[in-house]
């Protein structure tokens, strides 16, 4: 589709252009320094935008000539992250780290890594992809050390940084290889491309391709690329730290799909996929190996910390690991799951995570010690805390669970080539019951539960049970997540 | 000079140059050099690419946008340098350390 | 189109040419007598102070840093002055949002005070350019 | 009406009693009156809406009215479950019984309960258990029916164990709640048969496919009497009725709500549901449980002296008849018996209630907390003190006795007629209506044992007996409305005649065929009643007197002795009085041996699984998850981070330095990644 017509299918980019210019330009004039303001005209263009994703109503094409796909799966992940950013607006609004800045430029900052997510969702050419990769992660660096006075916050955006600005360059090498290869940088040429190449190409590709994943892990901090995500995670502001853990995430994920299910695969829609077969790719093992070793390096590491934030933080990386699970098995199924576990997690994580901010206001810090006693002194935390940490741990009935059953179902669906991957997936889920029931433990079973019962605030509450109630209603009744997902599993495929 | 290999030899040797001074460098400065040094190799590469490829602009039109991005990625870590420095009185970035397991 | 350039190298060469040879043949012919004055750096007749070493100003980098970033993005002028002919009206317009967005930030910059030499409302951190902690602490904090 | 509408009034009642369940339980405490008023206001919204679709019922007088919406819950592909309601005629009418008597429970308890210290939690499990209840009515499907079932469990749990602190009532709950578990196996087992065998839960599929022949003979048979024993369970038939009296333990309210329209309802309503799907044999065993359950329970009825005990007995024994209504065929009159029954049989809890009440504040004033407010041997006389209890008592008592112009004769009747018929047909099974006779002989007589022991002749306790008082509005208005509901008028409108139960009842609510092949239709079984009605109304009409007039004798002329008689049937007298020691029995034989083997599998999973096994595996996994990370940081980075360091030819002093800077160590290892992904790719 050419450039002007493909417009009318970028209307919410184009209302989150304008989200954005508003939002920077109320923060130029507002005299006062009530930081709400802006945020509410963010709040509404975002709204305004989630409408705009609803509304554009198109059968999958590309866009801008060929350079982004307009696709409903684009749509869904376009929703998720919104859904996400909404979440983290009022998390921040509520969160008291920020107290002493001036937030006006945060979530200006805000949007724009929503529009490079979107950039992500969509993108099927290889100069979107290494753009919208740099623009989230640029954002995410600013706001990582959006704690200007703060060592550890600064420390975080530092390492960020650094490790971001790496890691896209060896990306961005191995893109130009590829680019090298293959004469373009459409998805889709690239595949045609491919076939064509003889043998002794392979090497190339294949370190071509090895830095590719290596961004793409380091976006979806997938071992080896993760080590950049505890430190930051720990640095950086809660309700940033949430929001690094499930949007970026969730846009790193679905561009890995198309990636992966666009370029490497044979076949022409979702339901006749295979791995490409002329290529000696040990794609499978190499993804599944990634998948089984980070799950267990996150579940591991998460039992030894003391932090709740930082617990938090590696768990992030348990659950990309079971994410990743998925790949492998390159089925519409296995897309399928990942989907869905990304809508679960978003409820899940993000609870989590708001829980950890009250908590860390309330009692003044972010490790176990902190939620000791608490499930008697503040009882709707606890109830809704215990709730989340069920469900991240994946037992009935939460939608940690529904999540779990779909990616388990899909990985072993695709054969008995892949059960070694179920089977440590399964391992892993009975580790990671450890560190989320100590939680548990600690906020009912230590501490002193004679003190005085604290009842948080309305709205406190409010935003507890809008996560919690989904977490464990959608665990028991998660048709309508299917459904949505399953109208949401259309690619842009070029026949 | 007209030859492809000759290009992507230089580019090759410049991101390893810039491989080993992103991890040998302790000043936070020299580390995004480093940084630079690797874009600009992917840089050669997609020119020497589309120069030499026979192909159409998108090498070059690549090229483009990674000098922006470079420029923008360059202006944030140096921004985030120097609050370091503000803070913590040092660029080198092993000196950052409070964050561990 | 290669004569074209092949001009243009004529031009450039011609022009070293001009500059240096007259410069090569006064260093022949002049005098040379070396005093402390004459080897000094010249600084608009201005006495030297110090080393040229000297830690600059944390300023000199912020206004590096904004010179830069609009600096670049002119790189994208140049594609589309190639061609803007073809393309009209709605080139133009494309153009127009863009630079518009930057005149935003520009405005952005201007307001937060990163185009003032001296600024008043930055609280500097802990660090050494920390001003006096008395002065400033608990005020409005800017961006660097 | 139309049936969207019909759909949005359900979803309504169902969901009214759910949202003040979670107001109350949340925010209860903090609410004006403690939030009664919540739990009363969305009753009365709820038994608004139950009256607006039974009127709409009348009006549109249509017996095969049915509507069906449904859902999808779970979709794995080709494995689907739908959820989803079914409104006919029966729905409506079981909506507006449950309703009308939650609503009574409502305000009756706002006396009742006044001062209690987990008010505003009774009223949100009230609410619990309404909703639970009308879950179960509305469902059209095995599995949401299972789930309500089980949220009815729960909800009657929380409530008889209601004053948890006494230990007895902390037993019966959990009695209750242990029990109906051993009904519901066989619920579920039932459940399990029919989805492996058609692959649906839906009640029309399941019935088309019992039609077609999907599911038959044996195995059909095992199903129906596995769905049954939830029933059993539920419903508190033989042998499963150990729970209902002790039941009693909780507030008198609940025991009417449960008895009358929720809880033991929920068994008859299943059986009712599930009719055109039980095999002639699981009919034969259905009747049979309960025809044994109606006189059993009568038996024992006899002899209690506790007031509420003698309402528990005569509610199993009225279960008993409405099962054994279906056992025969019958069912519509078993349902016919259910909807009068809760009537009377709530204005009987409600004025034992009023009783216990007044008993209750009388002792209170006397300092006297040793004499049992509930035992009918301390009362007597109460007739001109509590005229209203009374009158509304006796005319419930009237009805559950079966005399003519009161509603249980025409329901009664009903069911001994499709006994009659049933044994006309097959002699062999003579034993179904002579249960029925007796059982309604000694009905008539241990209910006019309770009205003149606790109403008439001379006060046991006179200090007692001189400050018992009519007990408040609140608690008299249900005691009215619901004794005037047990008149024929409402239910043989619009005709009068008190003899007959022709009326708009028995004109909405036809009876199905059974799905099963080669069972009687609906019109012989009707045949067969009508046949027999003259006969079944002389002989009913003549042991409910008989009985009255026994009772009369005993208890009032004192021609013949209690005391004399149990003296010489002694051995009867105390099995009956003990109840045929069923629980000492179960006891010795289930429990005791039960919990010896827990013991033993207890020690299995204690000392061997837990110690070796999953202590075990706590070792191994701190103990890898500190390898790893001694692997991770020591290891890695000290070793093969700095190895490689080294490597990339940095030498001298500052080497030391590069390897304490953690950031190039994580790209470092990062990199060190990609070399091992290339080199595995490559071989």
């Amino acid at each position: 589709m050419n450039n002007l017509l493909s417009i009318s299918l970028f209307l919410p980019e184009l209302v989150l252009t304008a989200t954005i210019i508003i939002a920077i330009i109320v923060d130029i004039f507002s005299v006062s320094n009530r930081t709400s303001k802006v945020s509410n005209y963010v709040i509404i263009g975002l709204l305004a935008t989630l409408a705009a994703v609803f509304l554009t109503n198109h059968s999958p094409t590309t866009l801008f000539m060929d350079s982004l796909a307009f696709d409903p799966f684009a749509s869904f992940i376009k929703s998720v992250v919104l859904v996400a950013t909404l979440l983290i607006i009022i998390f921040t609004r509520y969160s008291n780290e920020f107290k002493g800045y001036h937030t006006g430029e945060y979530y200006a900052l805000l949007c724009i890594m929503v529009f490079g997510m979107f950039l992500m969702a969509s993108a099927i050419d290889l100069i979107t992809v290494y753009l919208s990769i740099e623009v989230v992660s640029l954002m995410s660096f600013i706001l990582a050390g959006y704690l200007k006075n703060n060592p550890r916050s600064n420390e975080a955006s530092l390492k960020y940084v650094i490790y971001g600005a790496f890691s896209s360059g060896i990306m961005l090498y191995g893109l130009s290889i590829i680019f090298g290869l293959t004469g373009t940088t459409k998805f889709f040429a690239i595949r045609d491309a491919i076939t064509t190449l003889d043998s002794s190409s392979n090497l190339a590709l294949t370190l071509s391709t090895v830095f590719v994943l290596a961004g793409f892990g380091y976006k979806i901090s997938a071992v080896p690329f993760h080590f950049w995500t505890p430190d930051v995670y720990e640095g950086s502001p809660t309700p940033i730290t949430a929001y690094l853990s499930v949007a970026p995430k969730a846009a790193g994920f679905a561009l890995m799909i198309r990636f992966f299910n666009q370029v490497f695969v044979d076949g022409d829609s979702l339901s006749t996929l295979g791995w490409y077969a002329d290529v000696s790719f040990a794609w499978p093992e190499i993804l599944g190996v990634i998948s089984v070793v980070t799950m267990t390096m996150g579940n591991l590491v998460a039992i030894q910390q003391n932090s709740v934030k930082r617990m938090l933080a590696y768990s992030s990386i348990a659950h990309a690991g079971y994410m990743l699970m998925a790949f492998p098995t390159i089925s519409s199924e296995g897309v399928f799951a990942v989907m869905i576990y990304l809508v679960m997690y978003l409820f899940m994580n993000l609870g989590a995570f708001f829980v950890l901010i009250y908590v860390a206001q309330k009692q003044g810090g972010e490790n176990f010690e902190h939620f000791s006693g608490l499930g008697w002194r503040m009882p709707i935390v606890g109830i809704v805390m215990t709730i989340f940490m069920f469900s991240l741990t994946g037992l009935p009935p939460t939608v940690g669970f529904i999540g779990k059953f779909y990616l388990f179902v899909a990985v072993i669906n695709a054969g008995s080539a892949f059960y070694w991957i179920a089977f440590f997936g399964a391992i892993n889920t009975v580790v990671s019951l450890y560190f989320y029931m100590r939680v548990v433990k600690t906020m009912y079973l230590d501490g002193n539960p004679s003190e005085e019962i604290i009842v948080p605030p309305l709205s406190v509450t409010l935003i507890l049970l809008v996560l919690a109630v989904p977490s464990v209603f959608f665990g028991i009744y998660w048709t309508p997540i299917l459904n949505w997902v399953n109208n949401s599993l259309l690619f842009f495929v070029q026949i | 000079m007209d030859n492809l290999q000759t290009y992507l030899y230089i580019s090759a040797i410049l991101f390893s140059l810039g491989l080993y001074g992103v991890i040998t460098r302790r000043n936070g400065i020299a580390v995004l050099m480093g940084v630079e040094l690797i874009l600009n190799s992917a840089n050669i590469n997609f020119v020497a690419f589309a120069r030499f490829g026979g192909m159409n602009f998108s090498g070059q039109v690549f090229a483009l946008f990674v000098i922006i991005m470079a420029a923008a990625e360059a202006a944030v870590a140096l921004a985030i340098i120097i609050n370091v420095f503000n803070n913590l009185d040092t660029v080198n970035i092993d000196d950052a350390r409070e964050l561990k397991l | 189109m290669y004569r074209d350039f092949g001009t243009v190298l004529i031009f450039a060469m011609l022009a070293i040419v001009l500059v240096y040879v007259p410069l090569f043949i006064q260093s022949l012919v002049a005098p040379s007598q070396k005093t402390p004055d004459k080897l000094d750096n010249y600084e608009c007749g201005e006495e030297p102070e110090g080393s040229a070493w000297v830690q600059f100003n944390i300023r000199f980098y912020v206004i590096a840093l904004i010179f830069l970033i609009f600096d670049v993005e002119v790189v994208f002028l140049f594609p589309w002055a190639m061609v803007f002919k073809e393309m009209g009206m709605v080139a133009f317009i494309e153009m127009g949002i863009f630079l518009l967005i930057l005149i935003v930030g520009l405005a952005y910059v201007w307001k937060k005070g990163d185009l003032d030499w001296v600024k008043y409302n930055v609280k500097y951190g802990r660090g050494r350019y920390r001003q006096k902690a008395s002065q400033t602490e608990g005020e409005a904090v800017g961006s660097i | 009406m139309t049936g969207d509408m019909l759909i949005n009034y359900a979803l309504g009642i169902l969901f009214f009693p759910l949202i003040s369940f979670i107001i109350l339980i949340f925010v209860g405490k903090r609410l004006p009156r403690q939030g009664d008023v919540v739990g009363i206001g969305t009753i009365i919204l709820t038994l608004i809406l139950s009256l607006a679709m039974f009127g709409s019922m009348l009006l549109s007088h249509d017996p095969g009215f049915r509507h069906e919406a449904s859902f999808t819950w779970i979709d794995l592909g080709d494995f689907e479950i739908r959820l989803g309601f079914l409104i006919d005629n029966i729905t409506i009418i079981m909506l507006l019984v449950v309703s009308l008597i939650s609503t009574m429970t409502h305000i009756f308890s706002t006396k009742y309960m006044e001062g209690d210290i987990r008010y505003s939690r009774y009223y949100a499990y009230l609410g619990l258990f309404t909703f639970s209840m009308n879950g179960i009515v509305l469902a059209n499907n095995l599995v949401s029916l299972y789930i309500f079932w089980e949220l009815v469990g729960v909800s009657s749990y929380l409530l008889i164990g209601h004053w948890f602190e006494k230990d007895s009532a902390a037993d019966a709950s959990k009695k209750a709640f242990l029990t109906n578990r051993v009904g519901d196996i066989g619920f579920f087992i039932g459940l399990m048969l029919v989805f492996t065998a058609l692959g649906t839960f839906n009640y029309a599929e399941v019935f088309e496919g019992v039609a077609k022949g999907a599911i038959s003979g044996t195995l059909l048979t095992f199903a129906g009497i596995g769905l049954f024993m939830g029933a059993v369970g539920k419903s508190s038939q033989f042998p499963l009725h150990i729970w209902l009296p002790d039941a009693m333990e909780g507030p008198t309210p609940v025991s009417a709500l449960m008895h009358a329209a929720t809880m033991v309802a929920a068994g008859v309503y299943l059986s009712v549901r599930l009719f055109p799907l039980f095999t002639p044999e699981a009919l034969l065993f259905i009747a049979y449980t309960g025809g044994f359950t109606a006189i059993f329970a009568a038996t024992i009825a006899i002899t209690q002296n506790d007031i509420k005990k003698v309402l528990a007995y005569s509610t199993i024994s009225q279960l008993g008849y409405m099962i054994l209504a279906v056992g025969t065929g019958a069912y519509v009159a078993g349902f016919f018996h259910l909807v009068t029954h809760a009537m009377f049989k709530a204005c009987l809890f409600y004025g034992s209630g009023s009783v216990i009440h007044a008993m209750h504040h009388a002792l209170h004033n006397l300092k006297d907390h040793d004499t049992d407010p509930q035992d009918m041997r301390n009362m007597g006389g109460f007739k001109s003190k509590m005229p209203i209890t009374y009158w509304t008592m006796l005319v419930a008592t009237l009805a559950i006795s079966g005399v003519p112009l009161f509603s249980g004769f025409l329901s009664k009747d009903a069911i001994l007629a499709g006994t009659l018929s049933f044994a006309s047909h097959h002699p062999q099974h003579f034993l179904l209506p002579v249960f029925g006779f007796s059982a309604a002989l000694i009905t008539a007589f241990y209910m006019f044992r309770l009205i003149f022991m606790t109403f008439h002749n001379q006060p046991k306790l006179p200090n007692v007996y001189s400050d018992i008082h009519e007990s408040p509005k609140p608690m008299v208005f249900p005691l009215i409305l619901l004794s005037s509901l047990s008149v024929f008028i409402f239910y043989t409108l619009p005709y009068f005649n008190p003899l007959s139960d022709h009326g708009w009842f028995m004109e909405l609510i036809k009876a199905k065929d059974s799905m099963v092949p080669g069972s009687p239709s609906a019109h012989d079984i009707a045949e067969g009643m009508h046949h027999s009605h003259t006969l079944t109304m002389i002989l009913s009409i003549l042991v409910a007197s008989l009985g009255i007039l026994l009772s009369w004798a005993v208890y009032i002329k004192n021609s013949v002795s209690a005391d004399n008689w149990s003296k010489r049937l002694d051995l009867y007298y105390n099995l009956s009085l003990n109840k045929y020691y069923f629980d000492e029995n179960y006891n010795k034989y289930l429990y005791q041996p039960f919990l010896r083997l827990a013991n033993r599998v207890s020690y299995i999973d204690w000392d061997l699984y837990d110690k070796y096994f999953i202590n075990g595996f706590g070792h191994i996994t701190k103990w890898l998850s500190s390898v790893t990370g001694r692997i991770d940081y020591d290891g890695l980075d000290q070793t093969i981070v700095d190895g490689l360091g080294r490597s990339m030819g940095k030498a001298g002093s500052s080497l030391k330095e590069i390897q304490t800077g953690r950031l190039q160590n994580y790209m470092l290892f990062a990199l060190f990644g990609v070399i091992i992904i290339i080199i595995f790719q490559s071989f």
